[in-house]
């Protein structure tokens, strides 16, 4: 029987995060090596947007920027960093001079707050000791931040947390239908507990946005589902200067330079103006970086490829019996 | 838009799905089981509501079976090639607790003035009369659906006073009841569809009432299968009967092979079938 | 650098239950439609392992025979049925005249029970309404079928239910290599929630051993890591007569002949010796189905090709920077 | 077995890398994040424990990066291209918390004699003088692995009476800590690799005592870098140098760039390279 004609979620990132992204609202932002949504925090850090809550299982070196200025009050998470690079340099100075608040926990506990907003439940017993700082140092989260029950089933004391639902989440994937069906391969930090539907609605920016086609051939792919999307962006090297699978390298040599660019605040300001406030959208920064480094700097991040074989699902015959 | 056709050949079991299928709104996110209000979601996706979105407990979202045939269960591969995703049940159920879902269809063995449903059992737990296979995801969807319509064959021994067993929660015992019990505001059953009619719920008692009765039913018939004093509307309407193109679809098109709605003889068919070498 | 060879845990069915089977235990088993672990099950019946506590979400048709004999002490499920085909009518049987204990809950708690297993905490927090059967009718597990209790952080009425970590438990994929790790694609009903992960060990049975290098071209598609296997077992045909993603469509002919020769004791004792114990394996099963119903009524369940696509999971280049 | 040669060209960080490796037992499913221990387990993988299964927080499981470069992070492609099988961080996780990782290893700022972790900060925990990254995976990892390896350059400051923050817990404050805080009993860390030796803990009073010392290294040296009154064992031995062989697999295999190992000089020339238009 025919298909309807479904309405389509495309827009720019601008558009995307001016309409969908408040102040003050809670965001969930994924680990991000690789596939952070780099291009995404770029333009909320351009739009100002402020009063930030960020949950985060952990994040890496692409969300650096983003604590450039007063936008972030606070943030549960687990990590911030750069691996291999160093430390995420803008981010350790804020919460240094206390201008950020934050919780810690360890990702695997993130996770799973997130898990249990996911479910709707308002706590989630968690696998943690009771006696290192992760519970016994408070932080934004005061008193909120855990309690201990006795298991009424077999007498165990059990730490819970709280659960999360964020008001919006933003994640980046290989792509996406026109209406939000989102699909992603290779690792994705929550592409199998798919925690980001924790959210109460969801950004996607993709690599390609591909016919609904492609996505139904292969439905085990999808990490969220077209009803939670509100925003589709086109947006390829929208992970840069992080890894995306199948179509880039994580870009090292950057990373590295990113990172000691943001050594003082003087530098810092320096590096935010010619890479964000700079340009006016990822194909800009983009363009920057090629009339920069050169074309062939940016084509070296080209994988090799690695491909997966093809499934059989099948599909019935339509005979009776 | 053309005038309406109505057919006048149709069996109860046919017009229920059809009446069934005009709950549906367009772009409702719906959650499917297999049976009638499988159907009657197909009915709707090919007729008022093409943006329906069919999910299934199996981790289909956005399905759409009858492009290859008349699915045999929820798990068949007819719902997974061409869904445009599949999670598992933790991640469709997450999604329903969460309050995604617009709407979910519920049948069952008993059901009693308020809306409960028992799937279970006939008689004591521990020692039942009958065992049915139980709430499976039935209990979740009479709760987290923004609204929930019930199915049923209109019998005196299933129209109850009193469930056995409370599978998949209607308005318990009244007002108030289910947001004591932890369920969201608003939710609910809104209405059901039986052979003999259509039934809704008082707003202030949440009882169930007689609002509308199908051609040649007639309100005395209705209370006669009901065995509690059944309420009934000040003006019963009759339904609206199925169109031509309503029964064609679902005769030609949903169920051609009569698996759901010619059951009996499908069965017999199937096994002949199977021993004819 | 090279690699080395890896133990197989390749085995025969009668191997693999007689081994890692035990009276007593307790028994993950999926819903099984499509994928049901059918032939394991036949096997179980043929050993007659005793005692046995099944944990499952649901459970379709191909587990009713496991109830004729007096096997099964307890199960603690949400559905025990035949889908379209009718009630499972053994265990219908067996329940009415309370010869199997039972515990219900919704497909969805047990599904939760079993993910706070595999997390390794002691209970986990559900939703559900605290005014139905489900929780008011308790069954095998008495008062500890749950609890309530106020949420610390948000006052409210959180019901938790226990979890499971079952002894064993048996899933049926479309493709595992040697050493057990296991592919599933379309839904199975656990294979993004991992719950199966809760049991103690798996026992695997695939429709087709491959190489290590089939699996690891599409590692997203593995559900389980060979380190929770303790058998592997080549079964085609494995999950008759329920469907199998890619190899065959449910057979619901046969179903139907099933659900009718299960209406009685007799008749059912007719049906038990002649497909479960007048044979000694899956061969034999298929063998005799072929030689009584004959060859185009297997093949008939051939589905249709619906390939998936292939992607591009990418590999680096060797070059630093 | 061949006879081994030793090599006497090596760094104190190649030789905390190889002691590193020699904690690896074969067929142990480890925990493996970026850094010096990562290339520990490649080695030890590569050398005497082939069986190695390593599993990384972002979800891959048997892995075998070094099929194709040294990976720059967990998520680096190279650790995924090749794996066994790709789950997700909580999949990882629940694993973990299971029982089931044999092996992990930890790093961070400081660490007391107990074993204790800081990889959070320095100071106070809402205003601190340093802030480190966090825990990421290191406090499940150290709570919940059958027995876990420190790795650290042995330095006064970093060997400290008391850590400002508890990220990994260790012994906590000695024995029966770990079990009265709800870890497994039979856990913990069982070895402290530093740039100076080896140390372990006692099996009574849970404290850390100087095992080894490497080649050159004195036990005064030892004591005068760490802050407490270190524990000495009654014979303390001498590290076994690395081997030829062993060396050369780390420079021309494992990290034939310096990307880990010539950290700073990598760093120079990278960014040389990407300026050089």
């Amino acid at each position: 029987m025919k298909q309807p004609a479904k309405e389509s979620k495309i827009m720019s990132m601008t558009e995307a995060i001016s309409k969908h992204v408040n102040d003050g609202d809670t965001l969930y932002l994924p680990w991000g090596a690789p596939g952070g949504p780099a291009a995404a925090v770029h333009e909320l850090i351009r739009q100002g947007k402020k009063d930030l809550t960020v949950v985060s299982m952990a994040l890496s070196g692409y969300v650096d920027p983003l604590f450039y200025g007063d936008q972030v009050k606070r943030i549960i998470t687990a990590w911030v960093g750069t691996e291999l690079v160093g430390l995420a340099q803008i981010f350790r100075r804020k919460v240094q001079n206390a201008q950020v608040a934050i919780e810690d926990y360890a990702n695997f506990h993130v996770g799973m707050m997130l898990w249990g907003g996911r479910a709707n439940v308002p706590f989630i017993p968690v696998p943690v000791d009771r006696a290192s700082g992760i519970l016994n140092e408070k932080g934004c989260l005061g008193d909120k931040k855990y309690s201990i029950v006795e298991c009424p089933f077999t007498g165990k004391k059990t730490v819970i947390l709280p659960t999360f639902q964020p008001d919006v989440g933003i994640i980046h994937v290989q792509r996406s239908d026109a209406q939000g069906n989102a699909q992603t391969w290779g690792t994705h930090v929550d592409f199998k507990s798919e925690v980001h539907l924790a959210c109460k609605k969801l950004i996607v920016t993709a690599e390609e946005i591909v016919d609904s086609d492609v996505i139904s051939h292969d439905p085990d792919r999808t990490m969220c589902p077209a009803f939670k999307v509100c925003a589709v962006v086109e947006a390829p090297w929208g992970a840069h200067p992080e890894a995306m699978y199948g179509h880039y390298d994580n870009d090292l040599a950057y990373r590295i330079y990113f990172e000691h660019s943001t050594y003082d605040d003087e530098n810092t300001k320096k590096w935010m103006d010619e890479w964000v406030f700079g340009v006016k959208s990822r194909d800009e920064y983009i363009a920057h970086y090629i009339e920069k480094f050169g074309y062939s700097k940016l084509m070296r991040l080209k994988p090799m490829p690695f491909y997966s074989g093809s499934v059989n699902y099948g599909r019935p015959k339509p005979e009776v019996f | 838009m053309k005038e309406k056709k109505y057919s006048t050949d149709y069996t109860l079991t046919e017009l229920m799905l059809i009446c069934a299928a005009r709950q549906v709104r367009d772009k409702d996110i719906v959650f499917i089981g297999t049976g009638l209000p499988f159907l009657a979601c197909m009915l709707a996706k090919n007729t008022h509501a093409p943006h329906l979105v069919p999910c299934s407990e199996q981790g289909q979202i956005d399905a759409n079976p009858l492009l290859w045939r008349t699915p045999r269960a929820i798990g068949d591969m007819a719902m997974t090639a061409g869904a445009m995703m599949t999670t598992d049940l933790l991640g469709v159920m997450h999604r329903l607790s969460y309050g995604e879902f617009d709407l979910g269809f519920i049948s069952g063995a008993q059901v009693d003035k308020y809306g409960n449903v028992n799937s279970t059992c006939i008689g004591d737990y521990k020692k039942p009369k009958v065992r049915f296979p139980g709430s499976g995801g039935a209990n979740p969807i009479a709760s987290w659906t923004k609204r929930h319509v019930l199915v049923f064959v209109h019998r005196k021994h299933q129209f109850v006073e009193k469930v056995d067993y409370i599978t998949s929660p209607g308005y318990f015992t009244g007002p108030g009841a289910r947001e004591a019990a932890g369920l969201p505001a608003g939710t609910g059953p809104v209405a059901v569809i039986t052979t003999l009619g259509l039934l809704k719920f008082d707003e202030k008692t949440k009882e169930m009432y007689l609002c509308a009765v199908h051609p040649k039913v007639t309100v005395e018939e209705v209370k006669k299968n009901t065995s509690w004093d059944l309420k009934v509307a000040k003006n019963v309407e009759q339904t609206e009967p199925p169109t031509v193109e309503e029964i064609r679809m679902v005769r030609e098109e949903l169920d051609p092979f009569g698996i759901y709605l010619k059951r009996e003889e499908f069965q017999k068919k199937a096994i002949e079938f199977l021993m004819n070498k």
